[in-house]
């Protein structure tokens, strides 16, 4: 028997995450067309590894196969990791890491919904803890051409000094130890910057962000963690950069580089492992820019989003269990 | 009068179906063949039943005296006569059955003599004991009985008339004020005489421009202060919490009153019926019921309490595919298990339903904290975390995070994008949370009395002990000036052990007695006695059973 | 290495001197335990574990004496809760002690009383009311269904009636959770 | 309780047993360090001359190196804010090469810690890292114990090299447009090794006749 | 003691009671020093070493040991002994000593060696006591190594990274190449945790299927006997 309500709203698991992937569509192109084309090469391999490991899994659980692979939950997670990894990273790399991902963090927790961690971001920080020479190999924007782009990943060649290029936050990052370096001498004298970030790759930031208000516009995340991710992240850099303008990238430099734009609407706002109470997500969010800014100029690695995503979702039931809002009537007669 | 807005968080907008019954005017629907009056209005009580099989009673005649403190009465709802009283299923989600006076109508439909009560000439427990007499609850579902919401003081502010009907499909309430305007307004002005409200609001919900306007009329020789608001169509609006807090700005918690906040809610129903009963004195006895959904002649109609819905279900006309009948709104009302469930006091809606218009839910997936169902939740809950600790049985931390303000109103379910039947977990835990309450008040009593009696019997034995010494040590005193041997202690339990023996012999011959059943013996009036006894228990017993603790 | 034996000597003396002072000074007596065991059980106090009522079951569970998995009307929730007071693992409701059976309430069948009085004795929490030669009958509300008053009585008139779900005490089932595959 | 069992008694007894016990094993502990402790000392003094023959083959001094030692205050061309040591190899009496402690503070996480011999003519004897925290399986590669290429570890480049090989302007890494190789991903480590070294030679050609004339176990 | 015990001890300790694997002790140095089956296998040794004579101590030593102090004279026994060993080890395997730094005086605070005496050693004759302290010692051996060689296997591409330090002569086993890039979280603190899980999910997996065959074996009534502990 059936009971109340009767009647439902046309949503769907499957519609949420179509959402988020025809949301990635303009970062894909804009990565496609202004920094490498192999992207799409990697996508495939990922969305193929990440049904294949999603099937091999429900199989061994004795779970049916079609709902958990056509929610699509899966090809968000291999797509997020695709964009996060190098472009020329040799296909076996993107397999391991969308594997782990799937089964490691999403499946061995539960499934889909039961995972305290990202997926993803589990995967990206397991990948560049266990490869981190080949986690930081990044074409220059336009260098290579597609058949180079397609060897690399497939196989082949990996000595690699002459054709990668750190990324912008790891050039500045690096480039700062050198003793009388400033931000502006770095990034004058460096062909890889364009006008506030890595060239070509600071395109990317608009484009995520293009996807995002579109998520935004479907009601499928809040505004509250895009917004406290990047107020906090704006904020906090610049504070740095206002004290010290030649040791501190400026606040629109950190919005454009790395991980901030995709975090800030795709990964931060993955509603199973973060926060879910109106003010936990701002506080989930901000903090995560906090750790994230501290990692990029204070830490071991140069980006530190996915760190940051992680040690914040160990934290969720705490900022969740002391922000729950007010229940309806719970305040007492207090008559606006 | 201006009156501000407000409004509440959440809540849902379904798509309305409002169209399909709300065109044509509430037809009488014709006397049913039977009636079945449950003597059960509402879960809440069970009244006392005053008629016999064979008694004729007339229309509006007392049957069921209403027991306990939210107990009301049950009227015959037309003139016939008394075929039955035996347990029938009732509207509820459970499908067990209730004692139920069935009537067979003599087709005169004849009034009892009732008169109207003149409100200045009696005191206000008058009032209130009247319409407690007239068997008057509320008509919006729940069935609560109105003199006891009406009871509980006057220093009410605002007296709030519900027209709100925020469910789809229903159209009962709408016709009634636009059919019954100045009838609903006459009833909303006794009730707010009776809890000496300042000032009346009746809410409607602005997709029932034509209530409103009629309500408006009827209003506007009413004074300032009493206002017809329309309030932006949004579901739960009709919620009585919603509704307060959308028209007033206050907020009632779970477990308190309005009246503790100044505001007292009726349904337009329940004000429709309050007129009928001081005006004419007539008792509730029939309602307007929306028949829709998969049937060929949607509309409302003028039902006797008691009517099975099978019956009325005929006037509408279901069409072939209909596999399954919905009593109340699509999201709250329940799935009827029988079609010989009658219409009571509560019953607003009855809808039919096919697969094309309410298809079957989708399967289910695991929740993804997705957040959706936390927006929609009008009482501002975080419903996933409710299903976790419902699902996971861990009723404590469910009560921690509100379970009983959640109002089972389906806005979660309605939007979660992982079709999980939430309030089902709700309800699930709910239950859950009542059972073990009453096990453990339950087991404590039982450890108290196990406790108590073991003290009783140390003590029984420690008198026991006292006065046998006290005994032997008056008979070593005897026996010391006798001069002779102390007696062996007579066995304590012989006499017992005897008597008990000779209990079992009469008891032997007492069930041979029985056994046979003889009467033979008896005279006739004996035997008359035996067989009037008899049926008094009979008539006890299905009783007894629907009591059971 | 003589420093370092009369440091560690000197440790010694005021270590063993503080914890053998202790050891008698801070012993603890009394065992709050059995109360929260006792607040487990369901307090029928029916004896099917084989100790004369609840409160004695859980002393001696608590003396290690009784196994958690001796009362059949706590059921199987019963031995979980058990289990996670006492970290122990859950095990199945031990068979020589009875089965787990729905709750009922013993009914005297008010034609074949004859009054003897033993079901009163017997009755644990006193639900039975009736004096000698009079008859006799169950509080029903007060009754734990413990059927200590079946076998006392002599003329086999108490039946245990299971408690039939009213409106009142009707729940909601669990829903069904299953995983069904898309069509 | 019976009287036996008093508070002091149990005091008592319980410390007396304390003491027994303690005494026992403290002095097995006391036995076994004084024992072992010849061997100890051997091996902290092996584990020191090993790491010298590393960078020193032992057949170009003769003397006892170890006590052959200078001690410098802080020495900023060799990274030694806090001071260091410098062993000094002579073969027949004759000044043959210095072991030199150094460090390199722009190590990507932190200062890198090495200890180079350079002997009289300006030539680099070898190079080891004793201590650092660059990222593991990234920057780490300055180790040979960590190096993947076990035939040929990196650091070994720079054995036999002197000034007049590479001139001051090339002994830098290939990406500062110097000689000296380094591994992708890793250019922070490998020029901090190398830049150290380049200033070790340099310190080790400017200051080696002040060095050799310092008295053993002096400073400088 | 008779062959029969003899082999209870040694099941008990290798499998069904296994330190590691069951009771979830001294996890600390188990994922600490297993980077290599060298450095792993070493620390076991020296803990077996340890809870053999502390074992055999305290089980000679237990009716003089009163109730109220015996956790510190168990402490006592135990950290006289882990001295020991470590001045042992820093005498004359001081490379190693180099490696397992911190981990050798740990010893004493390890759950194991306390648990063992405090629930066998301290109820049982000296024999009995000593043989338990070896295979439950062996036990958590066999677990380490195993954990050690996995780790270093993925991390490394080799095996018997070190073994050098013990026997000067042995060198290292190459078995992926020169050319394997190296899973490097393997030898990273967190592929100690992963590593241990995956073990203790095989074990467990291993313990089910027998429990499983052995009731069915038994009939349905049999208790299961070989259940998987929980997790402490």
């Amino acid at each position: 028997m059936i009971n109340s309500p009767y009647i439902r709203k046309p949503a769907s698991v499957q519609g949420v995450m179509l959402a988020v992937l025809t949301a990635l569509i303009p970062a894909i192109i804009v990565y496609a067309s202004q920094i490498a084309a192999v992207v799409l090469v990697n996508l495939a391999i990922a969305t193929i590894a990440a049904l294949a490991g999603e099937a091999l899994v429900l199989k061994l659980r004795g779970r049916p196969l079609a709902p958990a692979l056509s929610d699509l939950s899966a090809v968000v997670t291999a797509w997020l990791l695709a964009l996060c990894f190098p472009p020329i990273l040799p296909w076996w790399a993107t397999v391991l890491g969308v594997l782990i991902a799937i089964i490691a963090v999403k499946h061995l927790y539960g499934g889909l919904g039961q995972n305290p961690f990202n997926p993803a971001m589990v995967a990206y920080c397991a990948m560049i803890v266990a490869f981190p020479a080949l986690m930081s190999q990044w074409p220059a924007a336009g260098q290579l051409d597609f058949a180079t782009q397609l060897g690399l990943v497939l196989g082949g060649a990996r000595e690699l000094d002459a054709i990668t290029s750190a990324t912008a936050l790891d050039t500045i990052k690096t480039g700062l130890r050198t003793a009388g370096a400033t931000v502006q001498s770095i990034m004058s004298q460096g062909g890889n910057f364009g006008l506030v970030s890595g060239r070509g790759w600071e395109w990317l930031a608009p484009a995520y962000a293009l996807g995002g208000l579109y998520l935004l516009a479907r009601g499928i995340i809040t505004w509250h963690m895009p917004a406290a991710f990047l107020g906090t992240l704006a904020a906090i850099s610049a504070a740095f950069w206002l004290t010290d303008p030649a040791h501190y990238a400026s606040p629109l430099f950190h919005l454009a580089s790395g991980g901030a734009m995709l975090g800030a609407f795709f990964i931060v706002t993955d509603p199973v492992s973060g926060a879910t109470t109106p003010r936990g997500k701002l506080i989930f969010a901000a903090c995560i820019a906090l750790v994230a800014y501290i990692i990029r100029s204070f830490g071991a690695f140069p980006e530190g989003v996915a760190f940051a995503v992680l040690l914040l979702n160990i934290c969720v039931p705490l900022i969740d269990m002391n922000t729950q809002p007010r229940v309806f009537g719970h305040r007492g007669d207090k008559a606006r | 009068m201006i009156t501000r807005l407000f409004s509440f968080k959440g809540g849902v907008k379904p798509e309305s179906h409002k169209n399909e019954s709300s065109g044509t005017p509430i037809l009488t629907a014709p006397l049913p063949k039977r009636l079945v009056i449950p003597l059960r209005q509402s879960i809440r009580s069970t009244a006392r039943c005053l008629v016999e099989p064979g008694q004729k009673v007339l229309k509006g005649e007392h049957i069921g005296e209403g027991e306990g403190g939210l107990g009301t009465s049950v009227h015959a709802s037309t003139s016939g006569t008394v075929v039955e009283i035996a347990s029938y299923p009732m509207a509820h989600a459970s499908g067990l059955e209730t004692l139920s006076v069935v009537i067979e109508p003599d087709g005169e439909d004849r009034w009892i003599d009732h008169t109207s009560l003149d409100l200045r000439t009696v005191s206000r427990e008058e009032a209130l004991a009247w319409l407690r007499g007239c068997g008057i609850v509320g008509m919006g579902g729940a069935g609560f009985p109105t003199h006891v919401k009406l009871g509980g003081g006057r220093g009410i502010d605002t007296l709030v008339i519900n027209g709100a009907e925020c469910e789809p499909w229903i159209t009962c309430d709408d016709r009634l004020m636009r059919e019954r305007a100045p009838d609903v307004l006459s009833g909303a002005m006794i009730l707010r005489e009776l809890i000496g409200a300042k000032r009346v609001l009746v809410g409607i919900e602005d997709n029932k421009p034509e209530a409103i306007a009629a309500m408006q009329t009827a209003a506007s020789g009413l004074g300032d202060d009493v206002a017809v608001v329309p309030v932006p169509t949004l579901y739960p609006a009709g919620g009585e919490k919603q509704l307060i807090r959308v028209l007033t700005g206050v907020e009632i918690p779970q477990g308190k009153l309005g009246t503790d906040f100044g505001v007292q809610c009726f349904n337009v129903g329940t004000a429709n019926a309050v007129h009928r009963a001081i005006r004419f004195g007539e008792p509730l006895v029939s309602r307007v019921v929306t028949l829709t959904g998969n049937v060929a002649r949607p509309g409302n109609y003028e039902v006797l309490l008691g009517t099975q819905v099978s019956e009325l279900l005929a006037l509408a006309g279901p069409k072939a595919d209909t596999d399954r009948y919905i009593m109340g709104g699509p999201m709250m009302g329940t799935e009827l298990q029988s079609l010989s469930v009658p219409v009571t006091k509560g019953t607003n809606c009855i809808i039919a339903a096919s697969p094309a218009l309410f298809p079957p839910p989708p399967p289910e997936l695991p929740c993804i904290r997705c957040g959706a169902c936390a927006r929609a939740c009008p009482a501002d809950l975080q419903p996933f975390e409710l299903y976790w600790f419902s699902r996971a049985k861990n009723f404590g931390k469910a009560q921690e995070y509100h379970l009983f303000d959640c109002i089972e109103c389906g806005c979660c379910a309605f939007v979660c994008p992982s079709r999980i039947p939430l309030v089902d977990y709700y309800r699930f835990a709910k239950g859950e949370i009542w059972a073990r309450e009453r096990e453990r008040q339950a087991s404590d009593q039982a450890r108290e009395r196990f406790e108590f009696r073991n003290y009783r019997q140390e003590r029984e034995k420690e008198e026991k002990a006292a006065k046998l010494a006290a005994k032997a040590a008056e008979t070593r005193a005897k026996l010391a000036e006798s001069g002779e041997a102390p007696a062996p202690p007579a066995e304590a339990e012989d006499p017992k052990k005897a008597l008990v023996a000779a209990a079992l012999a009469r008891a032997k011959q007492q069930q041979a007695a029985v056994m046979p059943k003889n009467t033979d013996g008896l005279s006739a009036d004996v035997q008359a006695e035996i067989a009037d006894i008899e049926a008094r228990r009979e008539k006890l017993n299905p009783q007894d059973a629907d009591k059971a603790p | 290495m003589l420093t370092a034996i009369l440091v560690m000597t000197g440790i010694a003396i005021v270590l063993g001197t503080a914890l053998g002072y202790a050891s008698i000074r801070f012993k603890v007596e009394g065992d709050p335990l059995v109360e929260k065991i006792d607040a487990i059980l369901p307090q029928t106090q029916c004896g099917q574990c084989g100790y004369p009522g609840c409160k004695p079951y859980a002393q001696a569970i608590s003396n290690g004496e009784a196994d958690i998995n001796q009362c059949p009307p706590g059921g199987e929730e019963g031995i979980r809760k058990l289990a996670d007071l006492l970290g122990r693992e859950v095990k199945p409701l031990s068979e020589e002690h009875g089965t787990e059976k729905p709750k009922s309430v013993a009914r005297i069948d008010e034609q074949v009383c004859i009054g003897c009085t033993l079901c009163i004795q017997a009755c644990p929490v006193d639900a039975i009311v009736g004096a000698a030669k009079q008859m006799h009958t169950v509080v029903a509300p007060l009754c734990t269904g413990c059927e200590l008053c079946v076998a006392p009585c002599p003329v086999d008139c108490i039946s245990m009636v299971p408690v039939a779900a009213t409106v009142e005490t009707w729940k909601w089932k669990y829903p069904v959770h299953e995983l069904r595959s898309a069509a | 309780m019976s009287a036996r069992y008093t508070a002091a008694r149990t005091s008592v007894r319980t410390a007396g047993i304390m003491v027994l016990f303690t005494v026992v094993f403290t002095a097995l502990m006391s036995a076994t360090f004084e024992l072992t402790r010849p061997a100890i000392e051997a091996s902290a003094l092996e584990g020191k001359m090993r790491l010298i023959r590393e960078v020193l083959p032992p057949s170009s001094y003769d003397n006892m190196l170890l006590d052959d030692s200078v001690t410098l205050g802080p020495t900023p061309e060799l990274g030694l804010d806090q001071g260091g040591h410098i062993y000094r190899a002579r073969l027949a009496d004759q000044p043959a090469a210095l072991v030199m402690e150094v460090v390199a503070p722009d190590g990507y996480a932190g200062r890198i810690q090495l200890v180079i011999a350079v002997g009289v003519d300006g030539r680099v004897s070898g190079v080891r890292v004793t201590g650092h925290r660059e990222t593991p399986g990234l920057g780490d590669y300055i180790d040979p114990n960590k190096d993947r290429n076990k035939s040929q570890p990196w650091i070994g480049q720079f054995s036999g090299v002197s000034f007049t090989d590479v001139g001051t302007e090339k002994w830098k890494v290939k990406r500062d447009g110097g000689t000296f190789t380094y591994r992708s991903g890793a250019t922070i480590s490998a020029r901090a090794v190398t830049n150290a070294t380049a200033r070790a030679v340099d310190y080790a050609i400017r200051q080696r006749d002040a060095l050799f004339a310092v008295q053993a176990g002096g400073r400088l | 003691m008779n062959l029969q015990s003899f082999r209870e001890a040694a099941w008990n300790g290798l499998w069904r009671q296994n330190t590691g694997l069951v009771q979830l002790l001294g996890l600390c140095p188990i994922l600490a020093v297993s980077t290599s089956i060298v450095n792993a296998a070493s620390l076991g040794l020296a803990t077996v070493m340890v809870m053999a004579v502390s074992n055999l101590a305290v089980a000679s030593l237990r009716n003089f040991i009163p109730y109220e102090i015996r956790i510190p004279v168990f402490i006592l026994i135990i950290a006289a002994l882990t001295t020991v060993v470590d001045l042992a080890f820093n005498a004359y395997f001081h490379d190693l000593y180099l490696v397992l730094g911190i981990f050798i005086p740990l010893i004493v605070t390890n759950c194991i060696v306390l648990a063992r005496v405090e629930a066998y050693a301290a109820k049982n004759d000296p024999v009995s006591s000593t043989v338990d302290g070896i295979m439950m010692g062996l036990g958590l051996v066999c677990l380490l190594s195993v954990l050690g060689g996995l780790r270093e296997l993925a991390g490394n591409g080799t095996l018997f990274s070190g073994i050098e330090m013990l026997f000067p002569g042995l060198s290292p086993i190459s078995v992926f190449g020169p050319d394997y890039p190296g899973f490097l979280i393997g030898i990273l603190p967190p592929g100690a945790f992963f590593t241990l899980a995956c073990l203790i999910a095989l074990s467990n997996v291993i313990r089910t299927r027998a429990a499983k065959r052995k009731s069915a074996a038994q009939g349905p009534m049999a208790p299961a006997a070989d259940q998987p502990a929980s997790a402490a």
